[in-house]
């Protein structure tokens, strides 16, 4: 029984792998297609405001590069600069969602690359920490956004913020589940 | 109260045509705390400037907001104007309008909404701004070079005759580095020693110069304008204040087939020994391993031999403690051991060598009087087979770099056989040639056409040593297209050029960056090429990257001149952002000492007039620390804040988002 | 000989010896258990150790008025002794600062020099671990949404009250200005509620992280019993899993968030 | 190691069967059980590997999936090309989660990356270090041997792991245990020709004169490999090579399997020794003779 399916299957393979001459496995047509999938934005008229956090060497000099570029991203963004990734304190992600961001960014140098050699290994692992804790009080994690980008890479950090804000408006106000929020005085 | 100017700049039409400046601006009047607010075509301009030195002398302005480019085009130059007006410059911050804003924005409205946040934020910011002062730091106008090879030599020699005095440390007992044992040097073929050997001497004698051979560093502590450098001076058995360097000791050393580093491993040396005969300082050091008398305490051949009583048995390290305000760090190159390639023999024949070798053996001062003979059996070799990139280029290896230097100092090799050898072939196996540098490509084909090298394009797969001693080589032709056999008498290998064994030590000890191959990392590998990210110490030559000779002495002359340039001002200044301890609330967990990448902040002791310890806390050395606040992020109590960077300014901006 | 006779004995011999000015253990006040301040041999007798005894001892080493009373020999269960190591590695604590009456899991070790403490934790409980049902309550929390997760702890903090005896009760919350206590600026609002109270549990778990020795004396002490330790061992069992080092072993040790490891987790980095 | 999977391939049924014979005595003697698996087929290493890639994988994976799911751990592959597309197909599908997939969708047999892979080389040091310790005694004492590896047995670097690429040393101790010297010599890795033995067979011929000559310089008296390929080019080859006047080789080539058998005092024939085409049973004799000779120089000396 297994040798005939198995039989079956190899002739199948053969004829498929002479069509093709050199067997190419994508060609084949046998690799499961990865799917994208597809984001759809809502036509609601939400805009979305994100707190961005970045170092001044790489993130910032790519937000420049972006501009010196003219890549057109969305404006919901307002940068926090900071000298290094490794000065950002989750007590700014904390005072950030209090007064009510939708999404949070933090971005500095790839590793390795960190113009004060360890700031951003610092930063890592600092984060690797503190978003599980975020996670686990109730913070959605569609709200928390890492990125490495490098001051070379001025069309990544466009391509991020209009990834992010495309994703939060999605996702919809933060106001509601936000458990960090303030509540009382507004 | 804060009186805060806010200036805002068109750029043209390049922040105008899609931010609404005068809404901007408008909308800035109204901000609390904001007491003039004005905006201009180019605000970076004289006339630009002048309108904000003239409302910060008429509105007594406390905190000026630029709504203009990045910050990293023109706050040095907003910044000047301030100072210049009699604001402190650190009082003055910049919205990025343009390159953050205008630029990537095409939605008007939208854009500038986004552009009053980003003024507003920087109010807020800037009411929290401290008069900050550049930080001074006296400079000791000594410098330490470490390595005395051409690099260092070079470099010593420049610093001390801009006037500064210079302490060279050497672990040899001879300065002159490897270019002491290369016989002829590409792409002149002049002779090596006849150009080097008077740098020596120059540097034994110049005044400016201290010479420490024979000795390393063993500790480091301080930071720029400021380094305690430990130097541990080896026990050299031989008093060189008594010594003539006459040499009647180690012509009566009973230990005399020590393999000798200088000849690498083909001629031999005594155990009391100088490398060479021209070895500057010319005074011989006991080899404590080999000597008789150190390990078996009997002989005393050399003692009894020295009419001046230099010798000594029971001579002794000695550390002694130096300090220098700059560092050159010149310490140069190892080849890469080929006996990791098995298919060339592993090492087990002695007729495969390395390029080094074959330098002593066409050297006229070498240990066959400059006549090739192999080290096997001493015969001339008839066939010899060069291999290039033996290592280099080789991911299996771990060496993806190129060498650099072996194109070049391979066709040398094959040119000087060719001279020596007439009838002799020379062939050499190589994936590129790569002749970049004056004189060099011409060099190559002088090898090829004048001298008739025979290029091979192809790799070696295997090399076999026959019974009849003949190297069998088996490679690949890969222009022709076919597998290829040569039978040698010799074979030289191009191996790797790898950083000096124990640089990474160094640069531990200097706070040196160093790539996966161990090369020291310069600050920016285009801009500052000879600087680290250790302020300070710089480097020159092939511990950086391999060189060859006119590629290291450049270097070795612009790092001199980076060292000129920080000792032409007795004190140094910073940028005073940095980070402070709060002592009141700091409980020392170290947590900062640990974390910070600099090594900046210390343990420091608080103490009562009676000089009891009160208590202990974190301290930040203002020399070390770079403001990357990192330590901030990390204390628990937050009793440490970076200045420029502060907490209260961080704060007021995220406050100003909501 | 029983276990608690040992440690009275031994309580009662290194301050007749005068090796120590004080002994910090615990008494018994019904089915209360307090701490006790031993500071005369004859007394020693009225120290008692069992399963009720849940304050961690060693929290008292860093407070100046105990440290008035001279050198101490605090009792200690393999937690608080984890809690003892953890100051050590802080600088907190050295080698002569105090001695250790060592409470073991059904057994005494005995009077330990600060020093000895580590080796002994190595050897004996290397495998300390958090209670399955703690570690299942967590695995469930886990699963949930995060709405339903922010419900929870709303819910939770909301019974705070600000009393900070989670704090007081931590050996490892031994900063004499709390983060909270910081006004200028405030970045964690004192007022009980809301989201004063989120920031604030947040915060203090989060600068336990890595240090946590999972002794339990914060959720023990807290009034309103809001289970701390969910987050005091989350963060444990991720610094356990990420960065492969557990609070409270290596007096050596290097602060888990002040360290790092250029292999360190960054999939959640895009 | 008192079961081990056992993998024969088609070599060892045919032209490698000493390989078979002797291998199975060896494990006999040493009271490991050899579990042939079951319902086998083809290793991929014939013409698959240059037809169809696909297949050169489905093949062995199918194989791997049978011997694991009959509760297999280890296999033995004696033949070295059997071993080398086994564990290499191993390596591949557990690092490929895609070629897995495939694989499963081809074969519809599920591979969970389980099992280890044992050659001989592997299989007699494990023999020598454990059942056969103490057991072996040194008859071929005085007989000089070029141990030969061939490609397949030290190339691969997820192939053959432990083992020095260049200069394989793998054999020596066995060889050494069996009392016979190890010549230093350069062909070890060299290639035989193998690939090529039936399509392009002039070429195989100067590789394994060259390889033999090499041998014969070094003082060798035989050359011992572990690999069926290797040993059908040499072994069969010699004659022709001598017809064709490349030289006059008379060199027994003989298993690694085989030097130990004897060693361990197995009977030549029960081991296919005779049926080498260069006679291979005289090795004992060479053996005996340099023994002789050898107590009668000390002999002499002792005078």
């Amino acid at each position: 029984m297994l040798k005939q399916q198995f039989a079956r299957r190899f002739l199948s393979i053969c004829a498929a792998g002479l069509r093709t001459r050199r067997a190419d496995w994508d060609r084949t047509g046998l690799m499961a297609e990865t799917e994208t999938k597809k984001v759809e934005a809502t036509p609601a008229v939400f805009e979305p405001k994100i707190v961005a956090f970045v170092c001044n060497w790489c993130t910032y000099a790519g937000a420049d590069l972006a501009g010196t570029s003219r890549l057109q991203y969305a404006p919901n963004v307002r940068i926090v600069k900071l000298p290094c990734t490794g000065r950002i304190d989750p007590l700014f992600i904390l005072k950030a969602f209090e007064g009510g961001a939708d999404a949070v960014l933090v971005s500095g140098c790839h590793p390795g690359d960190c113009h004060y050699t360890s700031g951003n290994y610092h930063a890592r692992r600092r984060w690797a920490i503190f978003r599980r804790l975020l996670e686990f009080t109730g913070i959605d994690m569609r709200r928390v956004f890492f990125s490495w980008v490098s001051a070379a890479e001025g069309a990544k950090f466009a391509d991020l913020i209009n990834r992010i804000t495309a994703d939060v408006r999605a996702a919809g106000p933060f106001e509601r589940t936000n458990p960090a929020r303030r509540r009382l005085w507004k | 109260m804060a009186r805060v100017g806010v200036f805002l700049c068109h750029c043209g039409e390049n922040i105008g045509r899609t931010v609404d400046c005068a809404a901007v601006t408008a909308a800035a009047a109204k901000m609390p705390g904001v007491v003039h607010a004005v905006d201009y075509k180019y605000m970076c301009s004289d006339p630009g400037q002048q309108m904000i030195k003239q409302a910060i002398v008429e509105k007594k302005l406390t905190g000026v907001v630029v709504g203009a480019c990045s910050p990293r085009m023109h706050e040095p130059t907003f910044r000047r104007a301030a100072a210049e007006a009699g604001l402190n410059p650190f009082l003055l911050e910049m919205s990025n309008l343009r390159e953050h804003c205008s630029w990537v924005h095409e939605d008007r409205a939208k854009a500038t909404e986004k552009a009053v946040d980003l003024v507003r934020v920087m109010v807020e910011k800037v009411k929290h701004n401290r008069k900050l002062h550049s930080i001074r730091v006296p400079i000791e106008p000594t410098a330490m070079v470490v390595g005395g090879g051409i690099a260092g030599i070079q470099a010593a020699l420049d610093i001390a005759n801009g006037g500064k005095k210079v302490i060279l440390v050497e672990k040899s007992p001879s300065i002159g580095g490897h270019m002491a044992r290369l016989s002829e040097t590409f792409p002149t073929l002049d002779c090596s020693q006849c150009i080097l050997t008077p740098r020596m001497v120059e540097v034994a004698s110049h005044p400016n110069i201290t010479l420490m051979a024979y000795s390393e560093v063993e500790s480091v502590e301080g930071f720029v304008g400021n380094f305690d450098v430990t130097v541990r001076k080896k026990a050299r058995y031989v008093d060189w204040s008594k010594c003539t360097g006459c040499g009647d000791c180690w012509a009566k050393c009973p230990v005399k087939k020590i393999p000798s580093e200088f000849d690498a491993g083909l001629g031999k040396r005594t155990a009391i020994y100088r490398p060479f005969p021209q070895a500057v300082p010319n005074k011989p050091v006991i080899d404590q391993e080999h000597c008789i008398m150190l390990t078996k305490g009997k002989c005393g051949a050399c003692a009894k031999a020295c009419q001046r009583g230099a010798i000594n048995y029971k001579d002794q390290d000695e550390l002694v403690k130096i300090k220098v305000g700059a560092v050159v760090l010149a310490t140069g190159f190892d080849l890469w051991d080929h006996s990791a390639y098995g298919e060339y023999g592993g090492g087990r024949w002695a007729d495969v060598i390395d390029g080094f070798q074959f330098e002593r053996l066409a050297s006229a001062s070498g240990p066959t009087d400059g006549e090739i003979r192999r080290p096997s059996d001493g015969r001339i070799p008839q066939t010899v087979v060069f291999i290039q990139c033996c290592g280099s280029r080789d991911d299996k290896m771990g060496k993806a770099y190129c060498s650099k230097i072996c194109c070049m100092y391979t066709a040398k090799h094959a040119m000087l056989y060719k001279h020596k050898v007439h009838e002799g072939r020379a062939v050499i196996f190589y994936m590129d040639i790569r002749a970049g540098g004056k004189g060099y490509e011409e060099f190559v084909r002088r090898a090829i056409e004048a001298d008739g090298a025979e290029y091979v394009r192809g790799r070696v797969s295997r090399i076999y040593r026959r019974a009849d001693g003949k190297l069998i080589v088996k490679g690949a032709d890969t222009l022709a297209g076919r597998p290829m056999t040569v039978e040698a008498d010799l074979v030289v290998l191009a191996d790797a050029i790898v950083p000096r064994t124990g640089s990474e030590r160094l640069a531990q000890m200097f706070g040196v960056g160093y790539d996966t191959d161990g090369f020291y990392s310069e600050a920016h590998p285009k801009l500052r090429p000879v600087e680290t990210s250790a302020a300070g110490v710089f480097l020159a030559g092939a511990c950086q990257a391999p060189k060859d000779i006119p590629d290291a002495v450049s270097q070795a002359s612009a790092a001199a001149s980076k060292v000129l340039g920080l000792f032409s001002k007795p004190e140094l200044e910073r940028e005073p952002i940095i980070a402070r301890v709060n002592e009141n609330t700091c409980v020392h967990c170290r947590a900062c000492i640990a974390a910070c990448p600099y090594g900046a902040i210390e343990d420091f002791e608080i103490k009562d007039r009676k000089g009891n310890v009160v208590k202990r806390v974190a301290r930040v050395n203002e020399g070390l620390c770079q403001g990357c606040g990192t330590c901030v992020a990390i204390c628990r109590s937050n009793s440490i804040d970076l200045d420029g960077f502060t907490d209260e300014q961080v704060f007021s901006e995220i406050v100003t988002l909501e | 000989m029983e276990m608690i006779d040992a440690l009275r004995a031994d309580a009662a011999k290194v301050l007749a010896d005068g090796r120590a000015k004080v002994v910090i253990g615990y008494q018994a006040r019904g089915d209360h258990r307090a701490p006790l301040f031993v500071t005369t041999a004859d007394r020693a007798a009225s120290l008692v150790y069992d399963d009720a005894c849940k304050q961690n001892l060693a929290v008292y080493l860093r407070k100046p008025e105990v440290k008035l009373l001279g050198k101490a020999a605090v009792v200690a269960s393999p937690a608080a002794m984890r809690s003892l190591v953890l100051l050590m590695s802080e600088s907190q604590l050295t080698g002569d600062d105090a001695l250790v009456l060592a409470v073991g899991v059904g057994e005494y070790h005995g009077v330990l020099e600060l020093a000895q403490v580590a080796p002994l934790l190595k050897e004996k409980y290397a495998a300390l671990a958090p209670s399955p049902e703690l570690l299942r309550e967590i695995e469930k929390l886990a699963a949930k949404t995060p709405e339903e997760r922010a419900a929870f702890w709303a819910k939770q903090f909301a019974k705070c009250t600000r009393c900070y005896a989670c704090r007081a009760a931590c050996p490892g919350c031994y900063c004499t200005r709390c983060i909270v206590e910081k006004n200028v600026p405030q970045w964690i609002s004192t007022a009980a509620a809301g989201h004063g109270n989120y920031a604030w549990n947040v915060i203090r778990a989060f600068h336990l992280a890595g240090r946590c020795t999972g002794c339990g004396a914060c959720e023990a002490a807290c009034p309103q019993g809001i289970p701390l330790m969910l987050l005091n061992v989350l963060l444990g069992q991720e610094v356990e899993k990420e960065f492969e080092t557990k609070a409270g072993y290596d007096p050596e040790a290097k602060p888990v968030i002040g360290s790092w490891n250029p292999e360190d987790e960054e999939d959640f980095i895009k | 190691m008192k079961t081990i999977g056992y993998f024969p391939g088609c070599s060892l049924h045919g032209s490698g069967r000493e390989l078979d014979m002797s291998v199975k005595a060896l494990a006999r003697i040493a009271g490991v059980e050899l579990k042939e698996v079951e319902d086998w087929n083809c290793c991929g290493a014939s013409a698959a590997h240059n037809l169809n890639h696909n297949l050169a994988v489905a093949l062995p994976y199918r194989d791997l999936a049978l011997a694991e799911a009959q509760g297999l751990t280890e296999i033995l592959a004696p033949c070295a090309a059997c071993f080398a597309r086994l564990k290499g197909t191993h390596v591949r599908v557990t690092r490929s989660p895609e070629l897995a997939a495939q694989m499963r969708e081809i074969t519809g047999l599920e591979y969970r990356g389980t099992l280890r892979f044992v050659n001989v080389i592997e299989f007699i040091g494990r023999l020598i270090e454990g059942p056969l310790k103490g057991k072996l005694a040194p008859r071929l004492a005085g007989l000089k041997v070029a141990a030969y590896y061939g490609c397949l047995m030290s190339r691969g670097e997820d192939v053959i792991e432990d083992e020095d690429h260049e200069n394989p040393d793998g054999m020596t101790a066995a060889l050494e245990a069996a009392g016979a010297k190890v010549v230093d010599w350069n062909f070890a890795t060299e290639c035989c020709g193998g690939g090529f033995s039936m399509s392009n067979t002039d070429a195989v011929l100067d590789l394994s004169h060259e390889l033999l000559a090499d041998a014969e310089q070094a003082g060798a008296q035989a050359i011992v490999t572990g690999c069926p390929m290797c040993h059908s080019n040499l072994d069969m080859r010699q004659l022709t090579i001598n017809q064709r006047g490349l030289g006059s080789h008379d060199m027994p080539v003989l298993y690694l399997s085989e030097v130990v058998g004897l060693a361990a005092g197995l009977e030549p024939k029960d081991m296919g020794l005779d049926r080498h085409f260069i006679d291979a049973m005289r090795v004992l004799d060479i053996a005996s003779a340099a023994q002789t000779a050898q107590a009668a120089a000390a002999e002499t000396a002792k005078k």
